[in-house]
């Protein structure tokens, strides 16, 4: 259990939520990244553009 | 040079590639008159990355084009023969998937170093000799050579593994931002002709107060050849390998000759759409940039630029 | 530009580097005053293969001559990094000797395709990013752009095999005989300073009344180096892994550092000549085609560009 | 047994003589070249210089 870091809200962890991976806050929609497991850590996701090379 | 494409923007370019029957004429999208000199503009042809070397047609109307006093400026990738080379080298090329449904490499450090050997190694070397067999003063170049595409590192990915949205960091890619049009003016004022690839040089700052950081990362090299036409206020010709829509466009033997049902029309459209949106993409960012046209081609017609630029493609 | 060595003149040229105890000084040859205009003849610094992208304190020199306005060509190899990289790809590198002792590298098909993704591939392309970082407008070339370094194909060696000598074909190896030194100047002109790989372009007619065929082989990177000094009358600077002589080359723990017997004097004498013979008749050949000067010195050298050419060697 | 190109002396080939090796004309020092094995084809071998590529 953790706070999204942009509205403050309870964000829930499920169980195999991996490091690196996206959750979607369900009160304001941010995109949060989790960086880290235990304890669980959010930060905002990077915006990203869908670019690719070659 | 960045653009916002709607959903519209795509599915209206889109719909008027596949009504306009590829095979038989190109897209042809004027951007209206650059410059005001004498001079024509030069012209940029893209050529498919897995045929680079083969594209006979294509070689031959470089050197007519030349021959005709053009300046002409070559741009062209490889993708395939990176895959191919490494899996001779063992490993396993990797692609991934963003949540928008995109597949698109992952460029690790080890596909770095196989895609600097192969794309300006061998690609850029042999197609610079098959050039000089047509006649044609070939100089070949990559991004990194006079920092001549730079940009931002775009290091970190949202990819979509197992259903799950996930950050992938680490990988070797990076956004063209600025072409050096001085060393490609320099050159053909010379009676050279620039041969172009990728990578690009990615600018990267270390924190407060240090330098930029320059690192060769994979860029897309259709866009470099929008960026490149862009900068020169050049035409635009990008010939495609498919001569048609294929299903899978790595399998040539899956081209869709007719559609007969909903299924098959919605499968052939995905196909295309997937395909052309970055060519599309690519187009669109070509005339924002200052292109003075943009014609997409198929690489199979005899003097397929010649033929695209006079609109029998 | 070619030039027959006699055994004494290898020989005498030999003793002297010998003599001069090469790691502090350099051999400094003067061919005498080359041009008569006012700008200092363009400085040609030879970086050997294995080291082409760490040899730092080269780098920062190179970026100190051209902040000082100098016009600067570098030149490098890698035969190491092809052998890696052919390991790497399960293929053996293939060396032959010639009956007179001589041995070299056999360049096939499958060598020559990786050769061409090592040198103008990975190794000028991250040179060309690590000049760049030095702030150096540096822009990577092969002998293949512009074909900057041609001359006739070499497809036959002769060689000795279990104690018999015989010919060997199907080698893609070439002998430089002429430089396109307007590509240069038009770079250096440009204010870029341009980083010369092999391969070079081979001239070969498929008989009479047809048209030469170019094609993209292996030459001495050394013989390029002295091939442009040549070119452009300039002061070619060969700077060498090699702090002092080596018994194998390529064993950093062989160094010989002193002398005591008879036969470890003579087993250094025939490493330093073969190591050194090739380095000898590449300064020969430079200073016969037009080189302004020929220095050869240590790269481990602090600045090893600057005090080789002041004479601190 | 065949004959030299250059002065039409005899010059033998050992029995494993290969293809592709030079034998000396021991009459006019010549260096030939064993074009063929059975029958013996010699023909002279080429003057090459002792370059090497990197
Ligand atoms: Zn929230
Ligand atoms: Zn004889």
């Amino acid at each position: 259990m953790t706070e999204c870091v942009q509205c403050g809200a309870d964000v829930t962890l499920h169980d195999d939520a991996e490091v690196g991976e996206i959750v979607d806050c369900t009160t304001c929609g941010a995109e949060l990244e989790v960086v880290e497991r235990n304890p669980p850590v959010l930060d905002r996701a990077p915006e990203l553009e869908e670019d690719w090379g070659e | 040079m960045t653009h916002d494409y709607t959903k519209s923007e795509l599915e209206a370019a889109h719909e008027e590639l596949i009504d306009n029957d590829l095979g038989d004429d190109g897209l042809r999208t004027d951007g209206g008159a650059v410059g005001g000199d004498e001079q024509s503009p030069p012209v940029v042809v893209k050529i498919g990355g897995a045929r680079a070397v083969d594209p006979e047609g294509a070689l031959s109307d470089v050197a007519h084009l030349v021959a005709n006093g053009e300046d002409v400026v070559v741009v062209h990738g490889g993708s395939t023969a990176v895959d191919d080379t490494l899996e001779q080298m063992g490993e396993e090329p990797e692609y991934v998937e963003t949540p928008g449904g995109v597949v698109g490499r992952f460029t690790d450090e080890k596909t770095m170093e196989v895609f600097e050997m192969v794309l300006p190694g061998k690609l850029n070397t042999d197609l610079v000799a098959a050039l000089q067999n047509e006649g044609v003063n070939a100089v070949g170049l990559s991004g990194a050579d006079g920092k001549l595409l730079t940009g931002p590192r775009k290091s970190a990915v949202k990819v979509l593994e197992d259903g799950r949205k996930k950050i992938k960091r680490g990988d070797h890619s990076g956004k063209i931002e600025a072409v050096n049009d001085d060393l490609l003016s320099t050159l053909l004022a010379g009676r050279y002709v620039p041969v172009v690839t990728v990578p690009m040089l990615a600018e990267e700052s270390r924190g407060e107060g240090t330098a930029t950081e320059y690192t060769p990362v994979n860029a897309d090299a259709d866009r470099a050849a929008a960026a490149i036409a862009g900068a020169l206020g050049g035409e635009l010709v990008v010939l495609t390998d498919v001569a048609g829509v294929y299903e899978d466009p790595d399998d040539p033997d899956s081209l869709v000759e007719s559609v007969g049902t909903p299924a098959e029309l919605d499968a052939a459209k995905d196909a295309a759409e997937g395909f052309m949106t970055k060519k599309v993409m690519a187009a669109v960012e070509a005339l924002d940039g200052g292109a003075a046209s943009v014609t997409v081609a198929d690489a199979n017609n005899r003097d397929p630029i010649t033929a695209a630029r006079t609109g029998h493609g």
